[in-house]
């Protein structure tokens, strides 16, 4: 299964991924904060693609793409 | 499980410091990406501005020299002169370049230096809190255009068609971040802009038109559609010399 | 006897407009003051301070070494700030997304939900008018009366704000007075 | 009653009611709301505000519009005055009046953006080529900055001189409340015959030129420029004495550091030591005079210049106090604004 | 007897101190000559540049200001923006509008300011004694490029050309003074960007290719032959703009 | 056998011989022999001449090379090196290693082109924003100039620091016979570890940078090169001295005006008039603790700043002397050079 | 009879007139030099058509040309 | 005891040039020279001079006040440092081109038809080498043998104008030698 993660320090709630995963498959948290004060961003599902575009277009290079091998 | 995208390595552990959703972070990392692909590392020298990237010296995983504001032309020609086997690039903003800078980055295009710029349009002066840039809209209010950039202050240069006059320069393209279709040919500009460098054709420059959510007072994503919307009307993308 | 206070917080928390209108007010009570904010590009995304005086007398420095009272309004300013205030002095605490207890005990503490207060007198984003009602009504350092006339001048070109305003220092005031 | 202003915004409006009606500029930090404030302000009054390409355009569209006869002014901070430097230089070649606002932060290079008193020698021993001087003022509160701009463009007109105001972070960012002087009648302001208004023909021509090709020419100017700087000695200098009369330990400070250490001052005296405070004003021409003749006060015993540099005004207090008595140094520089407390230890420890 | 041609009015009896044969001179008297028929008369500032032209100040018989190497657009600038019912020219060489003044030409250009500038390119520094320009032709020999121009040295920047693509600039013409037929071609240029100037158009420029008898080591005749058969392949005569 | 050079192209020479190998300068009157004699040399040794669009590209293009570990330099006169202030303050910041001439010609302003020694200040107090100096060289034959500039490269790489070589016209434009030093072998010049040479990563990276935005950090770097100041100051003074042992007017002057100030002192001497030269050969340092014990001599009645200038250098003698002795000053500014004439009648008069 | 004027104080003897004149009337002088030293312009003929080519070519302004008027 | 000479004329004159060799001729004679230019846009079509010091020690001035020999090439310059010339001192005079009797009798005078001269030693442009015979002629400054150096050093490039050159000095010497 393919999934994102996103660190949670470098993460500062621009909710750019938010706007450009094609699948809408991020969000904005509503009560985690980093240590900077930023509301950060999750992943909220187990769908992903690996298309990498969250991570293409997240300024921060918050967001690391795993995706599951091909067996 | 295999990793599909992540940082750099030719960016370093230091979290950037740009405001939430500023692009210059996507510009740093197509830069750090190219630098990895053409198999740099250990052979880059590279230089800062002054200006919101100015603390790039933090992020580049190379040797870095933070230069004096609109210089960074003027800094490349010497370590590039003395070092002509070492990429050698400049980071520069619309201030630093197309302002205090005119001088250095037309004359250092015209004598065809070899090396590699990156210029960020962001429309603004970043790093000083909004005040007008030479790239700054007609009509687009900033701290020192409060009603709106008018006649008085006359129209926004636009540089890489400037230099396109010039026979010293090989390669000069302005591109956008505004969206992963735009930051895939953003990259594939600022390769060719380092590749030509490897193989010695001379001058290269890619515009980046960018954002400052902060300045122009809007959240990031408004931002990326103002860029879409507004200034790639005025600054049409492109490629504007190749050869 | 001067009055020193530093107010601090995150860059959005109306950190330097909470200094200002302690500095109208103590213009509008006859005394000198300076208002002073930190600056430059650190305030980029991150805190943002400002240290006022007050005194009788011309102010001689508007440099801040060991303040009589500290604002925090978030923690990270907390903990720059804290163990600087003077021995006795008073610290208001934004409890609202500041969760600890202030470590010392040689100082006069007031927690303050300003969150819940603001949202109660109508208006999330009076959270610094707040701590204002609670500082003027803990200190008297200007008197209540010539609140009006400052948040008239700072909001004179959004009057619809100023009744919510006015809740909210009151509803601040009152705290401060208990605490007195 | 007194507004609340910040000393940046403060100083443009001085500007403005003195008849100041041109302004070129470009950003820098921390004096940004200097040309912020003239470009919603200018054409409010019929003036210009042109935000420049650079630091050095800036300072050569002062030298055309003061040319020509115009109130004209520009500001910075300490790399933006260095690249004004050439153009400093010609202006006070050619004698055009304007007025020049430096709000110094650390240096060197591009530092910090914090206050500091490092531009000093360049201000006052002239950071470009030749000789020449400005006459320079080192204001220490706003209202004091707000007088000084007041006064300044009637100065740099009589003399024909450019007039620097030497401030640092904390002048320009602090809010005090001031009193604002009244605006000033242009049509008032003596017309400048000497200016290229462009009437000029044959025998009315007026030409602005600093090419002194011919040595006794160059010799003729650079006397000339000598005697001005003479006459502002006499009559220019201006400086405060607080508690001076008796002291013991005289500190010599200016600026944003005077009111701090006048607080020391304070301090220092109920603890039982006789401090005094000498506060230079201006900055060229120095109050030489004055503080020589405290050296020559039986009651003083030394002299602690203090600055936030690592010692360049400690210079001309030496010069002044000519070997009379020593004159010892205490300074800060980075940022790290110093404390009354910073400059009780010291004294205390020095003792 | 009628007087067909005498030296203009505009002209003071200074003697110009010019090389022999320095087309300095022609172009003095056609800017004079404008201002005559303009009826500029009492109504003028000039600016003289840091270069063999310095010493205009004596020669026009006008108000006039000198100025630092490179700045006479800034200088233009203030002056005219504090003079708005006057005529203001900045008077140009190569060296001082090319090289170390570029970004005050392109900014002025840019903002559109409402003055003219006559721009003297002679491919050279005379002034100083034949130091290379930025209009220095590819392969011509001055004492910084002994063995005449070449890569390291980039190529002749072309300035008219380049301030065509900003949207400030009203007329921008490049002439000659080689021959008469050019030197009527010229005059009719300059008027041009002096009405211009009178009409609030704004910028305006004239580009003339010049000689320096002296610096390029040929008798003034043989010079001008080389504006005529070298300069002008390289920097085509023409109307860049007009509008 | 001795070869005749003229100053500037002894000095380019010299420079090439000391292993610079990359020039960047701008054209000004009177050091144009200065790049055009590298234009024509650097080729011919493998190095790096480029001719910048201006002053302030030039020093920062030298600031990039020295930057990335070359010996570099730049050369100019009095208005460009003006332009070269805020890039001067950067390389001090950066403590980059590089050589700097400037053959001072007569200001303010364009001003005239004959030799004149009034940029001391700007050379020596710091014409650029923040506290920094140069180490700067004053010599007074063309011999001396090249042996300064072979040393100058070395000084400034072992105190990372800019040399200035502060001449004038005259030194540029004499011819003198010369002995030109060995050619060094670049092999032998030691490696910088702190260049940017490119093979930096992660750990090992360099940064060259003078942003230092957290005070703190401002003031250690401004406190480190405070130190490297004293350093100079205790290593770095050269000076000579000239029938001072018994003189009672002491005459002080640097560059074209001590050699001629010397033919004064003969002069005066066969008049029967005890007068003495000493002679500043660093600027800065100065050399003030030696012209301190001058004026503790019994014999010594009086010091004469002689100077190409209204007054400049004689500041830094005052501070030297103390009070000790009377300083007295004796000037011309505009290119007309002083003559052995002048400075004997001068004394004369004053006696 | 038109002719030209050559102030003699100001040639500098470049030789640009005697180029240009299209009937060649001017000739360098071989004899007369100025106070400057130049050996300058001088006019040979009487056949001028004050066409004003040599004057509108002469860097310095040094020529007058006068014109018969009409009858 | 020093010698000090200044030559002046126009800027074709090759009175730089000139200058240079009578440094030249100094330093094959072991002994100090400065040779210092004037310099600057003035020298632009117009005037041209330098001044020469030699001695048997280092040259404290290379600016010289009141020279000891003057070699006009040209009017303006006889007129601008005639009277400079030590008393006693010698002015050689460019005939060819100065008409004017020199207005003073304090100093040792010779005319010399430099023009005439040179072209009868077959080269117009050795007019200032005819000088340089005549001031070696009269006071022995250098050694008439180490001319031959000089003129191959100086035309090193060009060795086939070395003969007529070397004639002109010798005709120059001549006079020089008679009018000692
Ligand atoms: C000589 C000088 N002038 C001005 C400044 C102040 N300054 C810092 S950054 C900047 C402009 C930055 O704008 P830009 O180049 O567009 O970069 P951005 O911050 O927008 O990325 C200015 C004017 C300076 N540091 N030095
Ligand atoms: C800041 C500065 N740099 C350099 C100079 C020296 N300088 C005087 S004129 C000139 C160049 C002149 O060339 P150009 O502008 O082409 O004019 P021209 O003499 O050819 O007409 C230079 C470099 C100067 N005076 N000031
Ligand atoms: S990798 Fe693609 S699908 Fe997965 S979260 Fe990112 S944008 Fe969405
Ligand atoms: S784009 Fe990056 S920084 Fe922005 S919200 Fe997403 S993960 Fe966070
Ligand atoms: S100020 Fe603007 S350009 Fe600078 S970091 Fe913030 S968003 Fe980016
Ligand atoms: S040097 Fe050249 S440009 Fe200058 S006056 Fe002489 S010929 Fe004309
Ligand atoms: S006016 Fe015409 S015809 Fe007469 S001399 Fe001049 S060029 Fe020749
Ligand atoms: S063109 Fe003029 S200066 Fe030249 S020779 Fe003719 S008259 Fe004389
Ligand atoms: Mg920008
Ligand atoms: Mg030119």
């Amino acid at each position: 299964m393919s999934t994102i993660y996103i660190d949670k320090e470098l993460c500062k709630g621009c909710a750019v991924c938010v706007s450009f995963c094609p699948l809408k498959l991020i969000n904005m948290s509503d009560h985690d904060v980093n240590a900077s004060g930023y509301a950060i961003a999750e992943m909220n599902s187990d769908s992903c693609t690996a298309c990498a575009i969250c991570a293409m277009m997240c300024p921060d290079s918050a967001i690391t793409v795993v995706k599951e091998d091909k067996k | 499980m295999s990793v599909v995208y992540k940082k750099s390595k030719m960016l370093t552990n230091v979290p950037l410091n740009y405001c939430p959703g500023c692009t210059h972070g996507i510009v740093h990392k197509l830069v750090a990406e190219t630098l990895e692909e053409i198999n740099a590392e250990g052979n880059v020298i590279g230089i800062a501005p002054v200006g919101c990237a100015v603390f790039a010296y933090d992020f580049f995983n190379c040797d870095m020299q933070q230069v004096a504001h609109g210089r960074a032309p003027a800094c490349a020609t010497g370590i590039k002169r003395c070092n002509p086997d070492k990429i050698v690039f400049a980071y520069q903003g619309d201030g630093d370049i197309a302002s205090i800078g005119t001088a250095e980055i037309v004359h250092a295009a015209a004598r065809g230096e070899n090396f590699t710029v990156v210029f960020i349009n962001n429309a603004i002066y970043g790093m000083t809190g909004g005040q007008m840039a030479p790239t700054t809209l007609v009509g687009q209010k900033t701290t020192t255009s409060p009603f709106g950039r008018g006649k008085m202050q006359g129209n926004p240069i636009k540089l890489t068609e400037m230099l396109a006059t010039l026979d010293g320069p090989s390669y000069l393209a302005r591109v956008s971040v505004s969206d992963p279709a735009n930051v895939r040919k953003a990259k594939k500009a600022i390769k060719k802009a380092f590749e030509n460098q490897v193989n010695g054709k001379g001058f290269s420059m890619v515009e980046v038109l960018s954002t400052c959510p902060t300045n122009w007072h809007m959240t990031p994503v408004q931002a990326l559609d103002f860029v879409k919307n507004e200034m790639t009307k005025v600054f049409p993308l492109g490629v504007y010399k190749d050869c | 006897m001067d009055k020193s206070i530093i107010i601090a917080g995150f860059g959005g928390q109306g950190i330097l407009s909470l200094g200002q209108m302690i500095a109208y007010g103590a213009i509008h009570s006859n005394k000198e003051v300076s208002w002073l904010p930190s600056y430059g590009p650190e305030m980029r995304g991150g805190t943002s301070n400002c240290s006022v005086v007050i005194s009788e007398k011309p102010i001689a420095s508007p440099v801040i070494s060991s303040p009589d009272c500290l604002i925090a309004m978030n923690k990270p300013s907390m903990t720059k700030f804290l163990y600087s205030v003077k021995k006795g002095g008073l610290v208001l605490v934004n409890q609202s997304i500041i969760n600890d207890e202030v470590a010392r005990d040689d100082v006069d503490v007031i927690y303050v939900d300003t969150s819940n207060i603001a949202e109660e007198a109508g208006n999330l984003k009076t959270a610094n008018i707040v701590m204002l009602g609670v500082l003027v009504g803990k200190t008297n350092i200007f008197t209540k009366e010539s609140i009006e006339n400052v948040i008239g001048e700072v909001f004179a070109t959004k009057p619809k704000v100023i009744p919510c305003n006015i809740t909210a220092f009151n509803m601040g005031y009152e705290i401060g007075v208990k605490n007195r | 009653m007194k507004v609340l202003m910040k000393g940046n915004e403060a100083i443009a409006e001085a500007a403005v009611r003195a008849g100041c009606r041109a302004f070129f500029g470009y950003p820098i930090t921390p004096q940004n709301e200097i040309p912020e404030y003239f470009s919603r302000r200018m054409p409010e009054v019929g003036g210009v505000f042109v935000q420049a390409e650079s630091e050095v355009s800036a300072i050569n569209m002062v030298y055309g519009a003061a040319g020509s006869g115009a109130r004209v002014m520009t500001s910075s901070s300490s790399p933006g005055i260095s690249l004004k430097q050439e153009g400093i230089s010609y202006i006070c070649a050619a004698e055009l009046p304007c007025v020049i606002v430096n709000m110094v932060r650390g240096g060197p290079g591009l530092g910090g953006i914090l206050p500091a008193q490092s531009d000093y020698f360049q201000a006052v021993k002239g950071g470009g080529h030749g000789d020449y001087r400005m006459l320079v003022y080192g204001p220490s509160t706003v209202q004091e900055a707000v007088d000084i701009m007041y006064e300044a463009f009637d100065k740099a007109d009589k003399y024909r001189i450019p007039v620097m105001i030497l401030g640092d972070g904390v002048l320009g960012q602090i809010m005090e409340a001031i009193e604002l002087p009244e605006m000033v009648d242009i049509q008032t302001i003596p017309k400048k015959e000497w200016a290229t208004d462009g009437t000029g023909v044959g025998e009315s021509r007026r030409v602005i030129n600093t090419l002194k090709i011919k040595p006794e020419v160059l010799e003729e100017v650079n006397n000339r420029l000598a005697d001005k700087y003479k006459s502002l000695s006499k009559h220019e200098v201006r400086y405060e004495q607080y508690r001076t009369e008796d002291a013991e330990i005289i500190f010599v400070a200016y600026g944003t550091v005077a009111r701090i250490s006048k607080s020391a001052v304070d301090t220092l005296r109920d603890k039982g030591i006789k401090a005094g405070l000498f506060r230079p004003i201006t900055l060229y021409p120095f109050p030489s005079d004055p503080l020589l003749s405290l050296s020559k006060l039986r009651s003083s015993k030394k002299f602690l210049a203090i600055e936030l540099s690592m010692g360049q005004m400690v210079e001309d207090v030496r010069l002044a106090v000519n070997g009379n008595k020593p004159v010892d140094f205490f300074g800060k520089v980075g940022g790290i604004i110093i404390t009354p407390d910073d400059i009780v230890n010291y004294v205390i420890k020095e003792k």
